[in-house]
Order: C-alpha cells, then structure tokens, then sequence
C-alpha cells in the first residue's frame, strides 16, 4: 500500500504491507486504524487502482492500494 | 500532447504552442506560481510531491471532462512541476484554445479548480519557523477543496 | 511596464513576466490569435488598424478599472499588435496576476471585453472573394459590443 | 479631423479639414452628414482630444477631433 505527504513521513517510508485482498475497502481502512500507528484515517481517500474507491469495493489480490490524503496540488 | 509532471522549469510559451490551433481564436493559460505570503505567513520554497501515474490519469481525465463540458474546446493541456519551488517558480499551467473566448476563459477555470479537488499532488510548506504539509490528515486543511466529488468515487 | 502597441510579433513570455510578482500566486494570460474561419467563411489574412494614442490611453484607462474593481490584482497589462497578421498569429495578449485565481480569471476577462467595446483599433478581413473591415458603419455590424458605454463619454 | 478603417478609404485619406470651433458635437456630426460625402454617421462616435464625447459637447479651437467607427480589436 501505497503513502504520501504526512503519511509518508508519519510512518516514515513510503509503502506498508498489508493483507488487504477479499477485504471491502471500508474493512481496510478499519484494519489500518485499529493495527497500525496511522492513527485515523478521517479525510484520508482510498486508491484501489488509481482510481478513488467507495468504502463497499472489495480489493483483489493485485490491486494496487493507496493512501490520498485531501490534495493541494496547483 | 498530453498532461505532463516534471522537475523542471515550466516553460509558458511551451504549452501554449501546445495548444494553438488554425481555428481557435482565443487562448487562455493559467499559471499557478509559488506565492510568498500566505494567511500573513511568509513561505520559504515549497516541495510538491505526486502519485505519478495516478496525477497523470486524473489529469488527462479532467482534459476528457472540459472536452465532453466544452466541444467547441480545440486543444486543452496541462502541466504540473514538483520537487523544491523557489517564491515565484510556476508549479502549475494550464492552456486552452477555443474557437470563442467564453469557453476558453470557462473551460480554462473548470481545469484548476477539478486539479484541486482530485489531482494526488501535496505541497509542503516551508516557512522559517517551521513546515507542514498542506491539506493534511489532521484536521487542518486549508482548502474546502482537496477531496474528490462522490461521482469521482469507484464502486 | 505599461501597454503596448506593436508591429513586431507578441512574445506571451514576455508580457507573462512583466505581471510576475512575489506576492501573486496566480497569473492569467489571455491571447486572443488570428482564426482561420470566421461564421463558415474562410480569413486569409487580417490587417489591423488603431488611432494609437487613444488606444494606449484607453488601455491604460482599462488597466485602471481593473485595479479598481479588483484592488488585490498586482499588475495587468495588455499588447496589441497591428499591421498584416497571419492565421494563429498572436494579435492580443492580456496578463493579470492576483494572489489568489478568482480575481485573475474575472480581471482577464473584463479587460478583454472591455477592448473590444472602447479601444479604436480596427480589423480587415481577407478573404478569397473579397475583403471588409469589420464593426464598420454600413449596418453590418458583426458584434454587439464594439460601442463604448455611456459613462465612457465625456460630456 | 481623423479618419480610420473604412472611413478612410471610403475618403481616400487619414483626415479631412472641417471647421469645427465652436460648434456642438451634434452640430458637427449634422455638418458632416449633410455637407461631406461621408453619408451617415449612424453607429460612428466622436472622439475629443482622445474621448469619446456626447452630442452636447462644445468643440474649442485645437480639439483634437477623430471619428471612430465601431471597434473590433482583441
């Protein structure tokens, strides 16, 4: 799974590994708050492919996961 | 043709070649470029960092959305730098050429305001007492913006 | 630093950098080129012709107005070209910088339709068949706007 | 006076000479209809010392006087 920014440097490097297949996306961000030090994800998207995913989307094996905090590009 | 990232200077007169066409009267190119004060605060450089792939996609998608909004659009580009910006260094441009200009002022707007809502770019600002990225996760966000549309959103 | 009438070819760099300021984070240019077709008709050529001591008066007059309405733009500036321009040639570019985008695109956009209602510069088309100078006096009148407003009169 | 566009060629020249001291701009806008080939000014302002100037206004001695079709720069 794939960080950035904040989330980058909270964790301090830029991928986490995480068994996320047959989860939903909602199920994901549950484990993510409860087992890791990332702390809430409020205001945090879900990438599933390079594309923002809703929280009832299930992750398959090969998917390609990502942390967006809100942007501010431009 | 298409959306670019980079790590080197923009070049204005570059994407607005991009853009010209035989049939577009009017071009509008917006610059975006690292200002010095924000809030009263005085900003050193900023660093801007991107999910590439996925900037790129969502770049060429909002180019697909002004064309779909706009069909009188003739050309429509962008382009973002990141990496370390110096105070006036340009971090974003965007150029559109049109027939008319109403739709290139119009479609020119639509652009900037899509990249801020679903573009994954972050800026981090550096001012001397201190930095921060900016629309971070803690309750801090500068922007109403900075968070995709529900129809923006995957099943 | 001020506007400009010209012969020579429009450089949209050069006007970009003289609205550049540390304090603005967005800049817009508008550039307003040469189109190939007009209303399904086919331009060779245009020729323009302005009365260019009151043009640079009444586009500095503009440049005032803008400050005034949108007293946080830094600096707008325009340049017009005149002479025999080719199709894509650059005949108008206009550059506004702001802190922040809303007033750049609405300053833009107001001194461009504000040239095309008070600014005495004229265009010929050329066409195959023939040639005209447009918003000229026999009624065929191509734009609704090119007439002052009456506060732009003296009494 | 000035003349530019189709005004001029339709003159053949950048300008005519017209006594206009004195008179109103109506009254000269009257002159030049009546007594010049221009024909009508319908849609043309007058321009005074570089503004455009309403109907009522007195021309003095050394005006700069222009006639100026509708504009189509930009």
């Amino acid at each position: 799974m794939m960080l950035f920014a904040q989330l980058k440097e909270d964790v301090g490097k830029s991928s986490l590994e995480v068994e996320a297949a047959g989860k939903t996306v909602a199920e994901l961000r549950e484990l993510l708050e409860n087992d890791t030090s990332l702390g809430s994800l409020d205001g945090i998207m879900v990438a599933v492919n390079e594309e923002f995913s809703k929280d009832d989307r299930v992750i398959k094996k090969g998917d390609v996961i990502a942390l967006i905090p809100p942007v501010s590009g431009g | 043709m298409g959306c670019t990232i980079t790590r080197d200077p923009i070049k204005i007169d570059e994407i607005y070649q991009q853009v010209v066409r035989r049939e577009a009267g009017a071009v509008t190119v917006f610059v975006g470029t690292v200002r010095e004060l924000t809030h009263g605060k005085k900003t050193l450089y900023l660093e801007y960092e991107a999910y590439e792939s996925m900037a790129l996609k969502k770049m060429e998608q909002i180019i697909d959305e002004i064309k779909q909004k706009w069909p009188a659009v003739k050309q429509a580009t962008m382009i973002h730098r990141i990496g370390r910006l110096e105070i006036t260094d340009i971090a974003i441009a965007i150029a559109v050429s049109s027939p008319h200009r109403p739709d290139a002022y119009e479609a020119n707007r639509y652009a900037i305001e899509r990249v801020k809502e679903l573009v994954p770019i972050w800026k981090k600002e550096h001012w001397e007492d201190g930095e921060k990225w900016i629309g971070n996760q803690q309750g801090t966000k500068e922007y109403t913006a900075g968070k995709p549309e529900e129809s923006d959103l995957l099943e």
